[in-house]
């Protein structure tokens, strides 16, 4: 276990790192309509102002030895009654740092890019409120330094996305999106609740330094406990089988921008918790075990809407999902995996990031329709909106050098270390991604114009291509970078403890087989959308491409197993309440009022009638006294 | 001649002018009747006296008596105007109040 | 060493006599008076809290004791630890903001007097200080009891259609748990008389009484019945809902967000210490209570289509978590207990006064489908109503999560099953909170709320606290937990429980 | 004759003796009574009413001081017939205080337009030609103010009563003016007379079954006298169905009086018909009486059997409560209304008495005081609230009466509330009183059976104050004549004592626990 350095210098900072955007958030929400004009560079100053932050504190941290990387901060005692603790403190160590860094520079991007994206909408400011909000809340997700904490920053980003999707809110779809979107996050939130609880009990903290150093201590079933309630915490956020359902709908949201902002950032808090608990995952197989297989299932219902849906933006969605699914897959395998979860995590982070704004780009030109059957033929239109596009694509499909190949390289190969299946599963998935990836820009970029007639498309202005182009970099060159410059493993092996095995196949071959599985996917994804046209009207298409049409029945599943028996029972039980419990109080009302009005005609007003009953009091006294002296 | 006999005899007048309370309706009859059962505490007053051997029970017969009276006055009295409003002497007759 | 709790009490009970004294033709000034009134209460609680040692190691501080009817051991005596100085806080705090907003609820139009109006929230102010401070079991149930009378009169008079009729269901039935109570106390002072020699009501006597099981258990029914009826807990709460849509929707605050927590509060100050055995002999029946309580107030909640009813059943689902806490005997749970009963105070507060607003810009009607889309004409009011509906779930980051969170924690501590089930209850919370807002504040703008003003200077001025306390308190709630910390140690030694310890450090402790 | 001739021969004639001192307090008010009857006969008509006031209000003021003067006696004189103790005379004493009040509500003369509350003349036929005349010539009768007197007098002399024969003496002479005065209603005069009947028709009917109680017992003790029974009881526990059935005979007289299940069916009758004023002074003072002899009964004679009345005696409070406040409930007339109350209140007070106890004894006193003051002053309002056909009594009438005009709704209310035995009102220290003797005495059933019964009770008390404060005033809304000084005394001193007695209560308390036990 690594001993926390003490805070100095730009790491007495580390909480301004989250002050900064929630100032921003506070500021542009209570500031309300005069704060319109002004707010969206506010807005994106404080995260700006972040992010040169973060990259100072990685000089810093750079120059630190590899075992005094990790700094804490501890603000003030934030919540404490008997033996339970937990502070307001902060933990900035390598883990952290990368995502912080993630966080806040892709968010810079997004923020500048919303400001050419919305500046035509009234309440502009409000979203860049949330933007800021959810930066803010990221960020302290990943720098608490306990899971009580970290529960704040988790929710925060649960609300920051419920308000994103559900921005437009005049548009039903939209809020009843958010909804779902915040509710299936609560389901992973029991998850976490149940996770922080379990520690409490077991280790008397909350804290990663007491839980991690404890964790020798604990039995196995004990971790194993731990480790899947954390596990369905993270499908929660990171829509991962079987709490994926919310993130289709979430591409609801007003811009690619909110679905960006949770194909880039949010989704990966996920697999950050898995990371970050990984002294508890390396002692429990089973929980371990699980988070492969969820991840393995993910990237397959992912890969497979993906080639279904004709809505760009849900098409990427599909493939968020199932990268996602590599990440957590990766995270699944134990210490070889942690690293390449999170390498992926990056340059997913990017060239997700650079396809999204890319379709934003696209819709932008095409009057915000998302059919891509209404597409086709732009790349002549949108120059550079196309080639930032293509590194994108080819970043996902994973063809060298692009960023994408070395992380999800290193994923596959890590998979065959463990077993030849996953492994060969893996690949299969790599295929199927080809197959979509291909298949979505065939449709947008070539192809004949499909386009409606009132459609002139036009590349978007440079506030909004200057962002691609960066991304488009980082897509062809951050894999690199980080791999051979930024030598990602040793940088992340304090935290994590990276131990390469032994290499069973050659790395050659391996990355042989994976790229013709990939080839093969994107030529059948050529053939069948860019050699033959496409039609107008979606082909009735086989079973498979019809339940993926509708996210492979998920939120049918949802309805039936949860949602309407939640009603029938609400119904029943209101009317169990009202007829039943309400039903009895009453009751006893009524009946005394029926016996008042019953007995009261024993007051017939005749006289001898009173007598008579005075009589019979008069015997029944005398009968009583016998009665008590017999007995 | 036993007492006892007379004690019994006085039980028997009290639940005749009980009875006459509940049977009758005409207001001077029921009155009587209260009036023979105060009697019938006279005549058991008067035996008792004798067989507890003190006069207590006589002098409390006199009271008895002068009450009676006086509670006579006080019916009549009410009884009357009742007659005279409602031209009739029944008790069942005024049954406004009721319930 | 000056009488801070007599001050504070006598101060509005004053007021409302002013009050009542003004003449009928000046309505505004009955309500100036009664703001500034409120305020001076609120500052001299303020100043009294400033002067409470947490540290101290009495059980009661700013005590005061005079005899009040020797015959029977009564005294006027009052005191505060910290649970009771954090209640009267709560109340100090939420009655001018009640006033501020129900400015204009009460008019010549809407029947019954301004003043009288106003009159009334002054007495019961006075009425919670006391009920909270006093440490004479009589004083309490009087104060308990007299409670009634003001709300009785504020949702018969000022309450909407079903106003009668609730107001008699509401006296009524707390009349009935008083009335057990009423039993239960003068039963207690019996034995008190047995025991001692000289029957007494003084509290900290009476805790140290000890009695033989079988009437314990029946005594604490006597007690128990009345807070669970106050609370409510499931399944005495139907008078809950029926108060609360009648009420005004100050009344309504002050009913739940401060009077029912005179039940949960009465669970921990009276039933606990005082009968101890028998809290712990009946524990189980008022966990499943309160578990019950939790979903089934949730569930119901889901399918209301009166915004009041749902907040009502909202409420009676975090009652059920709150009483869970006090009664699972731990540590965590307990200062849970008394971080939620604020929390729910405030949350109730900032719920019922939106959508009082927002009723009042709908002529009245509380019904869901009479609203939509309201964010688009009411941005503002929409926002508080989100951030409302965010502090009843128990957002991370809000006061109620620091509650919610705790109790569920202690709860677990001790019963691993009980804890696990309970956890599921923010799921559902989370349902019919985000159902109310979707239909309320989303979607096109229903036709008749077209046009409808946003809030007013006054009503954020109103709400303002609120929000501010529900987020300052959610991320340093050391204020409070400073203070209620030491009670709630207190109560756990008087009951000899002992927290389960963790199991890795300490095998064999615990569970 | 020879035994009547031996017990007769030589017993020399002595003087009995007689505490004057003692006995004064009645002496003065008898005195009082015989001078306003020679009032009536002699004086001329226009002067009588000044003069009989002066010589009522002289007489009760006169006493009750007395009886201020005489609080330390505790004597059994007049040859054992009349025993002068604590609770006497704190009975005495709230007797005639409570007399006051009624003497007031019974001289208000301004809240009927047509002159007082009485009838111009008993005897005329009702809605008759001479009716017509009399009341066209504002004749006012004065003939109930000595009436009014022997009925206080007979009170008086009731409580203190220590021998049976005197005991139904004085109970007559308490009831008989009752009998009358109940039926002087000057508006609905039939329903004024139909009272009188019934309630001296019953009342008659009770008292013969007292007298023959008293006939038993004195079989079995050879004595009329409390302390010779009870000594004679101890003396010769074996065979006593004799005293036992006497016992049963006298308590169904005494029942009869305070109202209690099953011979309480004339009461609502009865303070129906009467004038206001009439019934708020019987309720409040006959209670007093009635359970004062009651207590002197069971405790003085015949508690050496406490454990064979007891049981029956729960049976009959319970009862009394439960049928008062559930018939309560569905009554329309407030009168009547109050009159079921009175008889659940009658069977609050019988728990206490049933304690049997010290404690009991002084919550019974308490209670008695405190339920007295809140009765004569709610009565005192229903004289006041009116509409052109007089007393406005249908609870119809009173809707939106507490908005119409809010200080009388008020001061209405709170006694409704002091009823109910809400806290800070002297019905919650009553209640609380007497539960505690109970409880004490170990009658737990009973309590919860009186908490049940006091919540139904509860129920029709808020009920009035729905009526008057939550509906709006309508066309048929009565109004609320403004008194003469007379209520306006009664109505404040009711109100006051309702409260203070709820908020300071310790004066009290201390007066009745020191009033000690009865003497025998």
């Amino acid at each position: 276990m690594i001993e926390l350095m003490p805070a100095e210098g730009v790491f007495s900072l580390i909480w301004v790192l989250i002050a900064l955007p929630l100032l921003g958030a506070g500021i542009l929400l209570l500031g309300g309509r005069r704060t319109n004009s002004w707010g969206p560079y506010l807005g994106v100053f404080t995260v700006v102002g972040s992010a040169v932050l973060a990259v100072l504190m990685l000089l810093a941290m750079m120059g630190q030895p590899a075992e005094e990387r990790s700094v804490g901060q501890t603000l003030f005692t934030w919540v404490f009654a008997g033996s339970f603790q937990a502070d307001m403190a902060f933990q900035l160590d390598q883990l952290s740092m990368v995502f912080v860094l993630l966080i806040t520079i892709v968010g810079s991007l997004i923020h500048i890019y919303s400001i050419g994206y919305m500046s035509h909408d009234v309440d502009k400011r409000k979203f860049f409120g949330y933007l800021n909000l959810f930066v803010a809340a990221m960020l302290l997700l990943v720098l608490a330094n306990n899971y009580f904490l970290l529960y704040v920053g988790w929710e925060g980003v649960g609300l920051a996305s419920y308000l994103l999707i559900g921005f437009w809110q005049i548009k039903p779809t939209a809020a009843a999106a958010a909804k779902k979107a915040f509710i299936i996050n609560r389901v992973g939130d029991v998850g976490l609740s149940l996770a922080i609880m379990v520690m409490f009990v077991t280790f008397g903290s909350v804290s990663f330094q007491d839980v991690f150093g404890q964790s020798g201590e604990a039995s196995e079933g004990t971790l194993t406990a731990i480790g899947l309630l954390l596990l369905l915490a993270a499908c929660g956020k990171s829509a991962q089988f079987p709490l994926q359902a919310w993130l289709l709908d979430a591409m609801e949201g007003p811009t690619p921008v909110s679905a960006l902002i949770h194909a880039a950032t949010m989704v990966t808090a996920g697999v950050y918790l898995i990371v970050r608990s990984n002294a508890v995952f390396d002692r429990a197989v089973w929980a371990a075990a699980a988070v492969v297989l969820v991840g393995l299932i993910t990237i397959f219902m992912g890969a497979i809407i993906g080639s279904a849906k004709d809505d760009i933006k849900k098409s990427l969605a599909g493939s968020t999902m199932s990268q996602i699914g590599y990440m957590i897959f990766a995270a699944g395998l134990g210490p070889i995996g942690y690293v390449f979860a999170i390498f992926h995590l990056l340059t997913h982070g990017v060239f997700k990031a650079g396809l999204f704004l890319g379709a934003g780009s696209v819709m932008h030109g095409m009057k915000d329709n998302v059919n891509m059957r209404r597409y086709g033929a732009l790349r002549g239109l949108m120059v550079i909106t196309f080639v930032t596009f293509l590194a994108g694509y080819l970043a996902i499909m994973g063809i060298p050098p692009f960023a994408g190949f070395w992380s999800k390289d290193e994923i596959i190969h890590a998979a065959f270390e463990r077993s030849w299946v996953i492994g060969a599963a893996a690949i299969l998935g790599a295929g199927i991604t080809g197959f979509y990836m291909t298949r979505m820009v065939a449709m947008t970029f070539f192809g004949k114009a499909r386009w409606e007639d009132d459609v002139h498309p036009h590349e978007s202005p440079a506030v909004m291509t200057v962002p691609l182009v960066i991304l488009a970099l980082g897509s062809t060159f951050l894999g690199m970078a980080l791999l051979f410059w930024g030598n990602i493993e040793s940088w992340l092996e304090p935290v994590v403890g990276f131990a390469s095995g032994p290499t069973t196949l050659s790395s050659i071959t391996l990355m042989a087989i994976t790229l013709v599985v990939v080839l093969v996917g994107a030529f059948i994804g050529w053939r069948q959308y860019g050699a033959n046209p496409v039609p107008i009207e979606a082909p009735r298409g086989n079973w498979l491409t019809r339940a993926a049409r509708r996210d492979l029945y998920g939120d049918l599943v949802n309805e039936v197993v949860i949602v309407r028996p939640s009603f029938a029972l609400a119904r029943w039980l209101a009317w169990f309440d009202s007829a039943w419990i309400d039903g009895i109080v009453n009751g006893s009302a009524a009946f005394v009022g029926g016996a008042a009005g019953r007995i009261r005609r024993t007051q017939s007003g005749f006289a001898r009638s009173y007598a008579l009953s005075m009589l019979g009091g008069a015997v029944l006294i005398v009968a009583a006294l016998v009665l008590v002296r017999l007995s | 001649m036993n007492p006892a006999n007379y004690v019994v005899l006085s039980a028997v007048l009290f639940s005749l002018g009980a009875i006459g309370v509940l049977v009758r309706r005409n207001a001077i009859i029921v009155f009587m009747s209260v009036e023979l059962m105060l009697n019938a505490a006279n005549l058991a007053f008067v035996a008792f006296a004798r067989m507890n051997g003190n006069l207590d029970g006589q002098v409390a017969a006199f009271f008895v008596m002068v009450v009676a009276a006086a509670e006579v006055v006080v019916g009549l009295a009410i009884i009357v105007t009742i007659f005279r409003s409602r031209r009739s002497a029944s008790i069942d007759e005024p049954n406004l109040l009721k319930y | 060493m000056t009488p801070w709790l007599t001050i504070l009490a006598v101060v509005p009970l004053l007021g409302s006599v002013i009050v009542v004294l003004l003449p009928k033709s000046r309505p505004v000034l009955a309500k100036q008076l009664a703001l500034a009134i409120s305020l001076v209460t609120l500052v001299l609680t303020v100043l009294m809290a400033l002067q409470f040692n947490g540290a101290s190691s009495d059980p009661f501080q700013f005590v005061e004791s005079y005899p009040w009817i020797p015959a029977f051991g009564i005294s006027y005596s009052v005191g505060v630890d910290g649970i009771g100085l954090v209640l009267i806080a709560l109340a100090a705090t939420l009655v001018p903001i009640v006033v501020i907003a129900g400015w204009r609820d009460v008019d010549a139009t809407s029947g019954g007097s301004v003043k009288g109006y106003f009159a009334l929230i002054l007495a019961l102010e006075s009425m919670m200080i006391w009920v909270f401070a006093a440490t004479d079991v009589f004083m309490f149930y009087v104060f308990f009891e007299v409670m009634l009378i003001p709300v009785y009169f504020m949702i018969g008079r000022y309450g909407g259609p079903q106003r009668s009729y609730a107001a008699v269901k509401f006296l009524l039935y707390s009349l009935l748990g008083g009335l057990f109570m009423l039993a239960a106390m003068i039963g207690l002072y019996v034995v008190s008389a047995q025991m001692t020699g000289q029957g007494t009501f003084d509290y900290l006597t009476l805790v140290g009484l000890e009695m033989d099981p079988t009437t314990e258990r029946i005594l604490f029914l006597g007690f128990f019945l009345a807070f669970a009826i106050k609370a409510p807990l499931w399944p005495f709460h139907t008078w809950l809902p029926d108060a609360a849509s009648a009420a005004k929707p100050g009344t309504a605050v002050l009913l739940i967000g401060v009077l029912d927590k005179v039940g949960t509060f009465g669970m921990i100050r009276y039933c606990l210490p005082i009968f101890p055995a028998a809290s712990e002999f009946y524990a189980p029946v008022v966990i499943g209570m309160a578990l019950v309580g939790i979903f089934y107030g949730a569930y119901v909640a889901l399918n209301q289509n009166d915004m009041k009813r749902l907040f009502a059943y909202s409420s009676m689902s975090h009652f059920g978590f709150i009483a869970l806490g006090i009664f699972v005997f731990t540590t965590v749970a307990q200062s849970g207990s008394m971080v939620y009963m604020v929390a729910h105070g405030l949350s109730t507060a900032a719920l019922f006064l939106t959508a009082g607003f927002l009723m009042q810009r709908a002529n009245g009607s509380s019904l869901i489908f009479d609203f939509g889309g309201v964010n688009k004409a009411a941005p503002v009011l929409a926002g508080f109503f989100m951030f409302a509906a965010l502090s009843s779930l128990a957002l991370p980051g809000l006061v109620s999560f620091v509650g919610e969170f705790m109790v569920l924690l202690g709860t677990f501590q001790r019963y691993l099953f009980v804890g696990g089930v309970a956890t599921l209850g923010i799921v559902i919370t989370a349902a019919y909170v985000l159902r109310l807002y979707q239909k309320t504040m989303t979607g096109p703008l229903a036709v008749k709320l077209v046009g409808m003003p946003d809030l007013g200077a006054r009503e954020v001025i109103a709400l303002m606290p609120v929000v501010v306390l529900t987020l300052v308190l959610g991320l340093f709630p050391a204020p409070i937990l400073n203070v209620i910390n030491p009670a709630v140690d207190r109560v756990m030694t008087t009951i000899a429980a002992k927290d389960p310890g963790p199991t890795v450090s300490s095998e064999g402790s615990g569970r | 004759m020879s035994t009547l001739a031996a017990v007769s021969v030589d017993v020399p004639f002595t003087l009995p003796i007689v505490d004057y001192n003692a006995i004064a307090p009645l002496l003065i008010l008898l005195g009082a009574g015989v001078i306003s009857v020679l009032v009536e006969a002699l004086l001329p008509r226009g002067s009588r009413r000044f003069i009989q006031l002066f010589i009522v209000f002289g007489a009760l003021v006169a006493s009750l001081v007395w009886i201020f003067t005489i609080t330390g006696i505790r004597v059994v004189t007049a040859e054992g017939a009349i025993a002068i103790d604590g609770p006497a005379l704190v009975m005495q004493g709230s007797i005639l205080v409570l007399a006051i009040l009624g003497a007031l509500l019974m001289a208000e003369r301004s809240v009927d337009p047509s002159g007082d509350v009485f009838a111009a003349r008993a005897s005329a036929l009702p809605g008759s030609e001479d009716e017509k005349q009399f009341t066209a010539r504002g004749y006012l009768q004065t003939e109930v103010w000595p009436l009014f007197l022997f009925a206080v007098s007979g009170m008086v002399l009731f409580v203190s009563a220590n021998d049976l024969l005197l005991m139904f003496v004085s109970l007559e002479v308490m009831s008989l003016p009752l009998y009358l005065l109940a039926g002087m209603a000057r508006r609905r005069r039939l329903l004024s007379q139909e009272a009188a009947l019934k309630y001296f028709l019953l009342g008659a009917f009770s008292s013969a079954f007292f007298i023959y109680g008293v006939a038993l017992v004195y079989g079995y003790a050879a004595s009329t006298q409390l302390p010779q029974i009870a000594s004679v009881l101890t003396a010769k526990p074996g065979q006593t169905s004799l005293a036992l059935i006497g016992m049963a005979l006298i308590l169904v007289g005494l029942l009869f009086k305070v109202a209690a299940v099953p011979f309480h069916q004339w009461t609502p009758d009865v303070y129906q018909g009467a004038p206001t004023a009439v019934t708020g002074f019987m309720a409040a003072t006959v209670k007093i009486a009635a359970f004062g002899a009651l207590m002197r009964v069971l405790y003085v004679a015949f508690g050496g059997m406490r454990w064979d009345w007891v049981p029956m005696m729960w049976i009959i409070a319970g009862l009394t409560m439960l049928v008062g406040s559930v018939i309560a409930i569905s009554q329309s007339d407030i009168k009547r209304m109050l009159a079921y109350s009175s008889i659940a209140q009658a069977g609050f007070i019988l728990v206490g008495v049933i304690a049997a106890s010290p404690a009991g004894l002084a919550g019974a006193l308490f209670y008695l005081i405190a339920y007295g003051f809140t009765t004569i002053g709610a009565f005192a309002v229903i004289s006041i609230v009116r509409d052109e056909s007089g007393e406005a009594t249908n609870l119809s009438k009173w809707a939106g009466l507490g908005r119409k005009s809010p200080l009388v709704g008020g001061v209405f209310a709170l006694f409704m509330l002091g009823l109910a035995g809400i806290p800070l009102t002297s019905g919650f220290i009553g209640k609380f009183s007497v539960f505690a003797a109970a409880l004490a005495s170990g009658d737990t059933w009973l309590v919860i059976v009186a908490v049940v019964a006091s919540l139904i009770a509860a129920f029709f008390y808020v009920r009035v104050i729905v009526v008057m404060f939550f509906t709006e005033p309508g066309p048929q809304t009565a109004s609320v004549v403004v008194p003469s000084v007379f209520t306006t005394i009664a109505l404040a001193a009711g109100a006051t004592v309702t409260l203070v007695l709820g908020i300071l209560p310790q004066p009290v308390l201390e007066l009745v626990s020191n009033a000690g036990l009865f003497i025998r």
